[in-house]
């Protein structure tokens, strides 16, 4: 048992018996097609029950033709779901894990993009997300919704599910009907508590009809929705208590926000504390004795284990952890931290993907999503190569990784006396230092795998040619590089990563101007140490948004608040024309308009260029030779990883 | 005058019969144990072959702390990716007397030591012996222990187990080799009792068991495995040589990892829960390498004197402890009425052993270490057997058949195996199995 | 209910809170320099002679009539609870996890079992400290009571002089004499050997100090400063420093008010064991490492030269 | 002067099935805990410290006489066990212990028993021998003939030191001593020794409390206060915004200005006195 008396300690979730307390909670994938669930499902599940989650839930079945809200939803409501429910069952019970169905109808969280049919909701109020006045729902139609749980839990029985829950809390009619916010009804399902919770009640009891007895059943609720007049814990407590009181219900999962508002506390990213979620579950617990579910941010089964000894909850979710390392529970039961690749809470491949309706995957983990086609064990290369791979940024790690789990022999140079290239300087501001873990965990791979890793060395074509390599994989990242009105003396305009490096040091009190063309996290992380550390900062940037791209990940609302705290100006649709020494001449180019800046400093997060001379070099001299991440085109972590990974196993 | 006639160290099957049949001739024994009981820390497989105590405890089985009896063997061949297995099952072995049954051995252990204490031996846990005592006639005349003051008996009979210290100090392993021992490792799985009798075919309900030996699997270290059932776990394990193991660099625990991963005993243990780990050395080196058994004042029994079989189609060693302890019994019950504790009085313990299963087991199967963990057998004949199987089952339409012998045939000139081994293997494997 | 806490120099003991909201917000709270404890609700101070639980328990029974007690499942509450139930007669729970008027939880097997028990009229309980925990609600729930009397009892120094007792214990032979143990000296916590989970200041190191030698230099300054000493597992791996003060996710999980970090980088696996310190002072010649990011005062300088300067500076 | 020891008889590694609750114990692996074996160890060091008898006492089953016997082997003058069928609460304990050892002049104890673990059975026992307590102790010296300096576990690391003297109930840590190894001869002719049995005393009183049920362990809610206020606020809250930590210095120092720096930083925090001369307080 060791230092874990909860976490691995079986519990009985009504009629099903747990081996452990962590769940792979409810979440989005986008693998289904054409409404149907797929073997990209079933593969991907598996591999979770395979790394010891002690129950997996699904993502939701939709259960009503009106709900419709992205493309690739499972559509519940037909027969035709249940093969494909079968094989994600079998599939993880050939592990001995149970596995429970995630029901649910959107509401008005919802477009009619898809389903061409008006949005039903409780009241006509538009969500903000989709800004659509949803159709005021009449009974006979909460009737029909109603029966729709009760069809999709059938299915879902029918398919071997051990389970159901009802997702109730972020994103969902019943959401809809619980929230003040967005139930303005006068009948009897709106007004009172007790009447907005009809309807949940209602689904209870068809639900529990549906299935019987020798299936669990679930309600997912949100304990704070965080919007103006939404639900708060004290409501939710109270709604719990009646779930609890129908007798008819095993569990609780909880959860935060509104899905189409606050987003960012549901998913919530690394500059979220961990645990910041807890006191859900944990007001919810103290009134109800049924288990209940923590979620958020649980990503190393310690703190889990710490939030069941002080009760906050009986089980808990850990759904990025495991999307990262299907493996999570199997390693912390042995003891093998270590090799846990942690999650970084970057949510650029999990959420981001989703919000981009692609596939869902993970920056360090190129296997995620695409269990079905790649092996859990990488098949050995009948002829072991020589390997020589030149830079350890995570692209050059990754290929080192990839080349010696498939059996190359395999030597990395780095130039630094540290891995990690710009990803080290990356994490090194605040609240960012998770970002780092990506270098940690391909680090304990390279020793895992036995690759020699020489740090301090930086090589040349000469050299590498001298070692005679099979193979010279080059993964030197990105240099930065000048827009044309920057002289390249000027010693007062300099690159984020000088100021993160502290090779310049705009000190406290100076005027910074940080002008933006990236749209991530190298402009802002940059504001925000150079805020802190007095500097008056102004993010500049040419486009609609400083900083799109943090709304992919969920950065950008706490990122916009930290900024007004910090008194960050943030300057849109503006592009730097010149610079005099002191002013920057800056075009405003929706009107057209010039107009002089003064600045002391100005830190560029312009496009870096591919630093990819010693590629070209060893290619002209004939030697076997790939590129892979920022040296091929600077882009972002996933896409170094990625082609680390690809190449080893194309050697 | 000493505290005892005779002193047995080590509360394991040999101690607990060697003490248990003195005690019922009449005579003050003690046995002393290091564990808190005897078979707190006892290791092994999981089955015992208990026929050979018919004569000592009447009726055993319907006393014994069994798991299940065995009614199904089997012997399975991998590789790789195949396995091939003969299986052999009979509901004659589900009826008294029984041919073999599983038991954990801090109960059995325990059990046949408690009998030997309700027969009137003194058993002394929780303490280790030492080294011996010499009278000052240079005879063992006790042990010393690892408490205050010795404990002085006419005769000691050595049952401390494999390696034995004892029998080793007394100078008895001459040409004591690590080559000799194998490791045994084992993990106990948990599984619901309907589950396994489900898994391995076991009519449900009943407390039937299987015994799976395994030969290969082991990632190329010389050795082999095992599975078998209790009620409500599952043993798994594999008997490693030693030389094998340290040149692999693999550790003994990622063997068992690789035989449960295997496809063939996957779907056996998949699921289950961890309970135990443990190690053990066997000693494996088979007739050629046992000690002297017999000193001036002392004897050595069970795994302490070698006698373990270790030979593929059986991993048997409690059965020997338990009749090398009896024999040590007649024999010191012997040179108590002849007044003589001296090597000549006690050598008829070494006529016992050969007049017995014992020693004749032993004799018989002299060749088999060597032969069981020769790379042929741990690798080539098994892949041959698996590739020829494969090819008779595979069918190839629009190819024609092939018949065995063809197949066969290209195996073996593509094996690079002589016939001249072969010759000489089989010729062996006749004088240990025929 | 009511919840009896035994004060040491005005020094709560663990759990004294959490009794108190158990309780429902009264309690008396008796011991020595009791007027300067903190804690609220409505309450009895009892200012008595050093503590000694036979004289504590004959105190005390005469005011407790017929409503639950409990107390603290601490050294002293321990101590005292069973004296206390003994003199009244009444039966003793503990130690318990919940505490109602006619239901108490009880843990037993050392922690793996839940005992519920139902309770007829009044008993003895201790609560675990802990546990519970203390929320806004109870904080309501007492402040709308008024703190009451505050009194002080002469009592004889621990002795031995009989005591009239009001009890109903017929059993116990001579529990009309309580004799205690003489109290010679009551010894500050030492915070080199005190568990880093109690400290409230904490000075830790890293890998950059690089000897046992600087971790005990750090060990005297941290003494020095009554902080106690803690570092990352680089630390503890290299043996600079025992594994039970490795702060961390495999290490124990702190709470200090004050955490002076010298070369430590600030690994996640270090700072998620950091809990929530109100001040964070870090030393390091890596300017932009997560240590530093998250500190109040980041200091760029050599650690182990800014030790010696600390250590001169203190003994000065 | 007389000395005695209460030992009890418990599971040591007890089989707990987590979904019932229910608890298997199993002889093999039972004993006397960690803490009860240091009393009996205490207890032999006094009676060779003042040349007095030691007695060890269990209130238990017969099994309980294979634990008197090793501390008789390891030297003990006598035992006794008080022969129960089931267990009895704490306070009975006391009062049959008490009755058992009326002359001793002083009794060891372990702390607390692994199975109940109230470390209410020496408190009980002292009331009704009317003698003093000292419990929790982790350290102990012998002084003149029946006296005893121990040092007390107190909360958040601080501790007492006592002067205890006969008669007396001594309750020890397991980490105080380790109880000696048994002579060989001392197993032996332990096994041979009587062993004092007798009845309870008094019979045990009907306890005004019913076990409802027993479960497994499940930790109580530990109560955390969610964030409170406006939405901005509570989200503020969330974020590990709302919290007041004072805006970051990076600063660039010489070691002795930097010494000087954080010395100055802790006083103004009211965390040390004066910097000068700071003392832990
Ligand atoms: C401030 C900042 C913030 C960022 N934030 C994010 C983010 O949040 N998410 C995200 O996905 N991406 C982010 N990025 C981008 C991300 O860091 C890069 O895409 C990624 O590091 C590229 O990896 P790489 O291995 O291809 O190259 P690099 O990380 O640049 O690594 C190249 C390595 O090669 C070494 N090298 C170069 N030449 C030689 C030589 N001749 N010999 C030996 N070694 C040599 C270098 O020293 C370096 O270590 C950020 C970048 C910056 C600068
Ligand atoms: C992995 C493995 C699998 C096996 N599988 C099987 C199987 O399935 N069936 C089978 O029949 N056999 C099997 N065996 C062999 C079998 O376990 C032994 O042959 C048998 O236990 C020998 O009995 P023994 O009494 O000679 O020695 P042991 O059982 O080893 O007993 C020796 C006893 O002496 C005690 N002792 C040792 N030294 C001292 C000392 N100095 N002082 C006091 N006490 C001492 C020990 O604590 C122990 O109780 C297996 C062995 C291994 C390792
Ligand atoms: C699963 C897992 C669990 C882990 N659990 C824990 C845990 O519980 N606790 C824990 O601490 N770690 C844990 N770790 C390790 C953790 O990831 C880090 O490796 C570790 O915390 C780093 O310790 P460090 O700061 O001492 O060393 P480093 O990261 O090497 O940092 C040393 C720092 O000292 C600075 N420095 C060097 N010399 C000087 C000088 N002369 N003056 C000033 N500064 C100097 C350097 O700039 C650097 O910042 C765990 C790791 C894993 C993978
Ligand atoms: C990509 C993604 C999609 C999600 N979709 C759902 C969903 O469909 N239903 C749901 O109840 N929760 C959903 N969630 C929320 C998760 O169940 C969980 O609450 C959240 O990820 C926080 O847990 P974590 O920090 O362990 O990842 C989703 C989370 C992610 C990352
Ligand atoms: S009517 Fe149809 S086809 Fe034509 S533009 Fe609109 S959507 Fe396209
Ligand atoms: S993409 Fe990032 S946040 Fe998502 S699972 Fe992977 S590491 Fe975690």
């Amino acid at each position: 048992m060791g230092r874990y008396r909860y976490l691995f300690s079986p519990l009985r979730i009504g009629p099903v018996t747990v081996r452990n307390r962590v769940i792979f909670s409810a979440h989005l994938t986008n693998y289904a097609e054409d409404g149907l669930a797929t073997e990209q499902h079933a593969a991907y599940y598996e591999a979770r029950a395979a790394g010891g989650a002690g129950l997996i839930i699904t993502e939701e079945h939709s259960t009503h033709p009106t709900d419709w809200p992205y493309e690739k939803l499972i559509h519940g409501f037909h027969r035709k779901v249940i093969p494909g429910y079968r094989r994600i069952t079998d599939a993880v019970h050939r592990h001995g894990t149970p596995i429970f169905a995630q029901i649910n109808h959107n509401g008005g969280q919802a477009s009619s993009m898809y389903s061409r049919l008006p949005v039903w909701a409780p009241s006509a109020v538009p969500d903000p997300l989709f800004r659509e006045v949803p159709k005021a729902v009449t009974v006979r139609e909460i009737a029909e919704i109603v029966a729709g749980y009760a069809l999709v839990a059938g299915h879902c029985r029918e398919g071997g599910f051990d389970g159901v829950e009802l997702q109730c809390s972020h994103s969902s009619i019943v959401r809809g009907f619980l929230s003040g916010a967005t139930n303005l009804r006068r009948d009897q399902y709106g007004g009172s508590l007790a009447n907005r919770a009809r309807i949940l009640i209602e689904i209870v009891r068809a639900v529990r009809e549906a299935i019987g007895p020798g299936l669990a059943l679930g309600v997912r609720l949100c304990g704070d929705e965080l919007i103006e007049g939404g639900t708060t814990i004290d409501e939710a407590v109270e709604v719990a208590k009646m779930v609890e009181a129908t007798g008819q219900v095993d569990y609780i999962n909880t959860s935060i926000g509104v899905a189409t508002a606050t987003l960012y506390v549901i998913e919530a990213s690394m500059h979220v504390p961990p645990g910041y979620a807890l006191f859900i579950p944990n007001a919810i617990r103290r009134a109800v004795s049924i288990p209940v579910v923590g979620v958020g941010r649980f990503k190393d089964a310690l703190q889990a284990e710490r939030a069941l000894a002080e009760g906050h909850c009986d089980l808990v979710g850990a759904v990025r952890a495991q999307i990262a390392d299907p493996d999570f529970v199997r390693k912390a039961q042995a003891g093998a931290h270590e090799d846990t690749r942690l999650c970084l809470s970057c949510n650029q491949e999990c959420v981001g993907r989703m919000g981009l309706n692609r596939w869902l995957g993970c920056i360090e983990n190129p296997r995620t999503g695409r269990e079905a086609l790649v092996p859990a064990v990488p098949s050995r290369s009948p002829v072991p190569k020589k390997v020589l791979v030149v830079g350890a940024g995570p692209a050059g790690m990754q290929a080192a990784i990839s080349a010696a789990s498939h059996g190359h022999e395999v030597t990395v140079y780095e130039r630094d006396d540290e891995v990690g290239g710009q990803v080290r300087w990356a994490a090194s501001v605040p609240n960012r230092a998770e970002l780092g873990d990506v270098l940690r965990n391909q680090q304990r791979e390279l020793v895992a795998h036995g690759v020699k890793l020489c740090l301090g060395h930086g090589v040349d074509a000469g050299f590498v040619t001298a070692q005679k390599p099979d193979v010279v994989i080059v993964a030197t990242g990105a240099a930065p590089a000048r827009p044309y009105w920057a002289p390249g003396d000027a010693s007062t305009i300099v690159d984020v990563l000088d100021v993160l490096t502290g090779s310049a040091w705009p000190p406290a009190g100076a005027r910074v101007v940080i002008v933006d063309e990236l749209g991530f996290h190298q402009a802002t992380s940059v504001a925000e140490v150079l805020a802190d550390r007095g500097c008056s900062v102004e993010i500049l940037t040419n486009g609609m948004v400083v900083a799109q791209d943090l709304g992919i990940t969920l950065d950008m609302e706490n990122f916009l608040t930290r900024a007004a705290a910090k008194s960050i100006i943030l300057t849109t649709d503006s592009v730097v024309m010149g610079w005099n020494g002191t002013h920057l001449s800056v075009l405003h180019h929706v009107s057209n308009t010039m107009h002089e800046l003064a600045t002391d400093w100005v830190v560029l997060a312009v496009a870096p260029r591919a630093a990819d001379e010693l590629y070209f070099e060893l290619l002209a001299q004939g030697v076997t030779v790939h590129r892979v991440g920022d040296c091929v085109a600077p882009r972002r972590i996933h896409a170094a990883v990625i082609e680390g990974d690809r190449i080893g196993a194309a050697l | 005058m000493p505290d005892f006639e005779v002193v047995v160290v080590g509360a394991g099957p040999a101690g607990s019969i060697a003490a248990l049949s003195l005690a019922r001739l009449g005579h003050s024994v003690c046995l002393l144990e290091r564990g808190p009981f005897p078979g707190s820390k006892n290791v092994y497989g999981g089955v015992i072959y208990g026929r050979i105590l018919d004569e000592l405890i009447p009726h055993w089985w319907e006393h014994a702390p069994v798991q299940r009896w065995i009614t199904r063997r089997g012997t399975m061949l991998l590789t790789d990716h195949q396995s091939l297995c003969i299986d052999y099952r009979s509901t004659a072995w589900a009826q008294a007397p029984y041919n073999g049954a599983t038991a954990y051995r801090p109960d059995f252990d325990k059990w046949l030591a408690d009998e030997a204490v309700k027969a009137g031996a003194t058993l002394v846990s929780s303490t280790t012996a030492t080294g011996l005592v010499r009278t000052n006639r240079g005879l063992v005349g006790g042990v010393k222990t690892d408490r205050e003051g010795d404990l002085m008996a006419n005769v000691v009979i050595a049952c401390d187990g494999v390696n034995s210290f004892l029998a080793k100090e007394a100078g008895l392993y001459p040409n004591f080799s690590k080559d000799h021992l194998t490791l045994g490792v084992k993990e106990v799985l948990a599984l619901p009792r309907q589950e396994i009798e489900a898994r391995f075919g076991i009519r449900s309900g009943t407390n039937e068991g299987a015994d799976l030996e395994i030969v290969g699997g082991t990632q190329g270290i010389a050795g082999g495995g095992f599975v078998y059932t209790n009620l409500d776990t599952i043993s798994i394990g594999a008997v490693l040589s030693l030389g094998g193991l340290s040149a692999s660099k693999v550790r003994p625990e990622e063997v068992i990892a690789g035989l449960k991963a295997h496809p063939s005993l996957a779907p056996l243990v998949d699921g289950a829960e961890l309970k135990e780990y443990s190690a053990h050395l066997i000693p494996e080196g088979g007739f050629d390498a046992m000690p002297e058994v017999v000193g001036d004042g002392l004897l050595v029994a069970g795994d302490a004197a070698g006698l373990c079989l270790a030979a593929g189609l059986w991993l048997e060693g409690v059965n020997y402890a338990i009749g090398s302890g009896k024999c040590a019994a007649d024999a010191v019950h012997e040179a108590i009425a002849k007044g003589n504790f001296s090597k000549a009085g006690l050598v008829s313990y070494k006529d016992r052993l050969e007049a017995t299963f014992v020693l004749r087991n032993h004799r018989k199967t002299r060749k088999a270490a060597h032969l069981l963990l020769s790379d042929r057998l741990q690798n080539r004949y098994p892949q041959i057997a698996c590739d020829l199987l494969e090819q008779l089952y595979t069918v190839e339409d629009p190819l024609p058949k092939r018949g065995a012998l063809t197949i066969g045939r290209a195996l073996w000139k593509g094996s690079g195996l002589r016939i001249r081994h072969a010759l000489r293997d089989g010729r062996d494997a006749l004088k240990i199995y025929g | 209910m009511i919840a009896v806490i035994v004060v040491r120099e005005g020094q709560l003991p663990a759990g004294a809170a959490e009794c108190v909201a158990e309780a429902g917000g009264r309690a008396i709270v008796i011991g020595t320099e009791v007027h300067s404890v903190e804690l609220s609700g409505a309450l009895t101070l009892v200012e008595a002679g050093p503590f000694g639980p036979a004289a504590y328990a004959a105190l005390l029974a005469g005011r407790l009539v017929d409503e639950p007690v409990i107390l603290p499942a601490s050294p002293d509450g321990r101590d005292l609870a069973p004296r206390l139930a003994a003199l009244l007669g009444w039966p003793l729970l503990a130690p318990a996890l919940a505490v109602g008027v006619h239901s108490v939880q009880v843990v037993r097997q050392n922690g793996r079992i839940l005992e519920e028990v139902a309770v007829d009229g009044p008993f003895v309980a201790t609560l675990l400290p802990g546990v519970r925990g203390v929320g806004a609600a109870d904080s309501m729930a007492r402040d709308s009571e008024p703190v009451v009397a505050r009194e002080s009892q002469p009592m004889a120094a621990p002795g031995r002089e009989p005591m009239a007792v009001r009890g109903s214990d017929a059993r116990g032979p001579s529990a009309a004499t309580p004799n205690d143990p003489e109290l010679i000296a009551l010894l500050p916590p030492d915070p080199s050997t005190m568990s880093l989970v109690e400290a409230t200041r904490i000075v830790a190191g890293g890998q950059g100090l690089g000897s046992t030698v600087r971790f005990e230099q750090l060990g005297r300054i941290g003494a020095a400063l009554g902080a106690s000493l803690g570092g990352t597992r680089v630390a503890s791996d290299a043996g600079w420093i025992p594994f039970e003060r490795q702060i961390g996710t495999t290490g124990v999980a702190v709470n200090p008010r004050v955490y002076l970090a010298f070369a430590i980088s600030g690994a996640t696996q270090h700072t998620s064991g950091l809990g929530d310190p109100a001040h964070i002072i870090a030393v390091n010649t890596d300017a932009s490492c997560p240590m530093m990011a998250m500190a109040d005062i980041a200091i760029v300088s050599d650690a182990k030269a800014v030790l010696d300067a600390l250590e001169r500076q203190l003994s000065a | 002067m007389k000395i005695a020891a209460c030992i009890k008889w418990v599971a040591l590694r007890p089989d707990i099935d987590p979904l019932s609750g229910s608890v298997e114990t199993d002889d093999r692996f039972s004993g006397v805990s960690a803490a009860d074996q240091a009393a009996v160890e205490w207890a032999l060091r006094m009676g060779e410290a003042w040349g007095a008898s030691v007695t060890v006492a269990t209130v238990g089953a017969s099994i309980a006489e294979s634990a008197l016997r090793d501390a008789l082997a390891c030297g003990a003058t006598t035992a006794i066990r008080i022969d129960i069928e089931h267990p009895l609460p704490s306070a009975a304990v006391g009062r049959e212990l008490a009755a058992a050892l009326a002359d001793a002049d002083l009794i060891v104890c372990g702390d607390w028993s692994l199975d109940r673990g109230s470390g209410s059975v020496p408190p009980f026992l002292a009331h009704a021998r009317g003698a003093e307590q000292a419990c929790g102790l982790v350290a102990l010296s012998l002084d003149a003939t029946g006296v005893v300096r121990a040092e007390r576990r107190l909360d958040g690391g601080r501790r007492e030191r006592l002067i205890v003297r006969a008669p007396a109930v001594l309750a020890v840590e397991g980490s105080t001593a380790r109880l000696r190894r048994a002579p060989l001869g001392g197993v032996l002719s332990s096994a041979r020794s009587s062993i004092d049995v007798r009845t309870p005393s008094t019979p045990n009183p009907a306890e005004p409390v019913r076990l409802v049920h027993a479960r497994p362990f499940r930790p109580r809610t530990k109560i955390v206060d969610g964030p409170h206020g406006s939405v901005r606020d509570r989200s503020n809250a969330l974020l590990g915004m709302g919290s007041t930590r004072t805006p970051p210095q990076r600063l660039v120092l010489d070691p002795e200005v930097a010494a000087e720096h954080i010395l100055a930083a802790l006083h103004a925090w009211g965390e040390i006195d004066d910097p000068a001369s700071a003392e832990g307080q």
